[in-house]
């Protein structure tokens, strides 16, 4: 799954603020899944669990996952607006779900048609909180 | 201790995910239409020809026309612990065609940006011994972010003949000193010392083998021997 | 009332701006090297010989060439109510290389959007039958926020015959159509029955007189007269 | 004096609020000049109380200035720092007056030396608040 190498990132990136923080353990990790890209919380978890084991200092984290809506403005008209994934075939909403950003070749405004548009919220994921051990 | 961030994982991941790669290149010219992607696409399948394990990323997003020179056909990257990229012809190779079903790319700077984190977070390139990386034109945000996020990467400048190109190349190479990237060197394009120009070229696209055989692959095999590759 | 506002107010001048501008062309082709930039500067030349008060805009920041082709020397803006663009043989012209002391500009989408702005909301035309739009390749941000922030733009493609840049036009075509932009037709560059390949055009740059002189001029003048320009 | 130019899109902006807020006058406008672009307040304030004239129900539009002083952060070390103006030649000087962008070509940051940041405030003009009647 390529959900594997964003949930490594995570791992990668606590080590990385363990290590600037000077941290002696990290305790729990909350990280933010957008709905733009739409990757499944469960098995994001699962893998965190398994690639956890590979960052000393990580083994014992906690992962928190919280959702966040997907939020378009429209550049030309202002109206912002969420995603409808089940109106996407499959190959389109993989796109997005691999790269968020070609949502813009896929969707437009609904209020003035225009396919510029900004993602403003739930794009993809991102940590929100490290707490640990000093 | 709690400590509140919002923080991007991806740009931790990225030089984990890259650490099997022995040299990465940046085919840049700066200037359209000097044959950047030409080079990247038939100096890539050189190397694999030679038996170096090579991958290829088309970071043009805006403007991305290496699954065309390739001859891309309905390969497409599989699941596997990231994106695994499909080989042609020998090259690993991961392009923003893969999603955006041959539609322009109409993303801005700063998206183009988030684009080209999340690929080099999630692209599986395992064990290489180059990756190619065939840039846009100008001084924009993936030339930036390539600086920013590959410190190690070297740069191959292309120059055209052309009075344009020729300063807009001046102006780059100076800036590029400035931001400390290692320049590999640079391939004369449409020179008749150095890659010519092939009239059978374009008849080629679309077809690696064929590509292979062109007498731009010929002479941009003697100029890479000349820079050591 | 009291509002709090994080407002740019140079978006709202723009239209005021452009108000004594007729018309407004776009020269994009969203390929590099097709000659885009070429066509634009001879087509201003052209217009302004032909008696119609011009203007020129390069908005190419990243490889910005107008100068160089046009053959600007020490010509700067004056500031009078804001910055009047000098005469470069009866073409008003304005481009980021006057404020780039020659070297690479190394921004970044984000600020190439302000930067347009800013320039879009200083620049004073005044009357013009014709402001040529000078663009970068690719679908980015410039082509971007010249559709919105001058949605009656028009735009005039540039094709190249080759392989990529007919792919890349198709795709982009179906875009700007999708934007709603008017789409004034095409030049046929580098082709035996358009424009042809002209073996003197590089040598005429630097040299508005001579470039009016050169073939490439003589087979654009047709071709805009094709178009009703 | 090309100052000229913002002032008078600081009356055509008040002029869109005006309208889209319908408000019978606008009274006051608080704009904040940055130091990157450097732009003079007192020939800023004169120029308005010309131009606010030819924007009507702005005529009598009280101007508030506020300055920001510049800040920048670089992208490769995280260093914040600002615009030694005093250091720039007048030619430079003056193309960071007409686009603050431009500061990317003459200035690096001074911990890493890298000449890849960005503006982070201070930049140019903008409308920060208005008063006005309904
Ligand atoms: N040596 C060459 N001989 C013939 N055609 C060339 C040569 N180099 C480049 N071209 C042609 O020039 C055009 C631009 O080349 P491309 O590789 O797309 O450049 P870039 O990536 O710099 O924009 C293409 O149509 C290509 O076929
Ligand atoms: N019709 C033509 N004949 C000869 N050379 C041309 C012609 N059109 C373009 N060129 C050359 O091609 C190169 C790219 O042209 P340019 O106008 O800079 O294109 P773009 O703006 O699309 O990148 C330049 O060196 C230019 O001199
Ligand atoms: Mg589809
Ligand atoms: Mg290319
Ligand atoms: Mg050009
Ligand atoms: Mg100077
Ligand atoms: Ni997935
Ligand atoms: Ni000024
Ligand atoms: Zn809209
Ligand atoms: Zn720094």
């Amino acid at each position: 799954m390529h959900e594997w190498a964003l949930s490594d990132s995570v791992a990668a990136a606590a080590l990385e603020v363990k290590t600037g923080q000077n941290l002696k353990t990290v305790d729990e990790i909350t990280v933010v899944l957008g709905a733009v890209q739409d990757i499944a919380a469960a098995a994001f978890a699962e893998i965190f669990d398994e690639v956890k084991k590979n960052y000393r200092g990580i083994e014992n984290a906690r992962l928190i996952i919280e959702t966040e809506p997907a939020e378009f403005i429209c550049l030309k008209c202002g109206n912002t607006f969420g995603l409808e994934r089940e109106k996407l075939d499959h190959e389109t909403g993989e796109a997005i779900h691999f790269l968020p950003e070609m949502a813009k070749l896929y969707i437009k405004c609904g209020k003035c048609n225009s396919p510029d548009f900004k993602i403003t919220r739930g794009r993809g994921v991102y940590i929100k909180e490290i707490k640990g051990g000093k | 201790m709690d400590i509140k961030l919002n923080m991007d994982p991806k740009i931790s991941a990225v030089q984990g995910r890259l650490a099997g790669v022995k040299r990465i290149i940046a085919i840049s010219g700066f200037k359209g239409g000097v044959g950047k992607s030409s080079a990247a696409c038939v100096m890539a399948l050189l190397l694999a020809e030679h038996g170096k394990k090579t991958g290829l990323m088309d970071l043009d997003f805006n403007g991305a026309c290496d699954d065309i020179i390739l001859g891309l056909g309905a390969q497409f990257p599989q699941e596997i612990e990231g994106l695994e990229p499909p080989l042609i012809n020998g090259v690993k190779f991961m392009t923003p065609a893969f999603f955006a079903q041959n539609k322009a790319v109409n993303l801005r700077g700063e998206e183009i940006t988030a684009a080209i984190l999340e690929l080099l977070a999630v692209t599986r390139w395992q064990q290489l011994d180059y990756l190619i990386l065939d840039m846009p034109p100008g001084f924009g945000d993936a030339a930036l972010d390539i600086i920013r996020f590959i410190p190690r990467c070297e740069t191959l400048l292309v120059r055209a003949p052309s009075a344009l190109s020729q300063n807009i190349l001046a102006k780059t190479e100076a800036a590029l000193l400035d931001f400390g990237v290692k320049i590999l060197g640079e391939l004369q394009n449409m020179s008749l010392d150095a890659i010519r120009y092939d009239e059978g070229l374009e008849a080629a696209y679309g077809k690696p083998q064929e590509l292979l055989k062109t007498q731009f692959a010929a002479d941009l095999e003697r100029e890479m021997k000349k820079l050591g590759l």
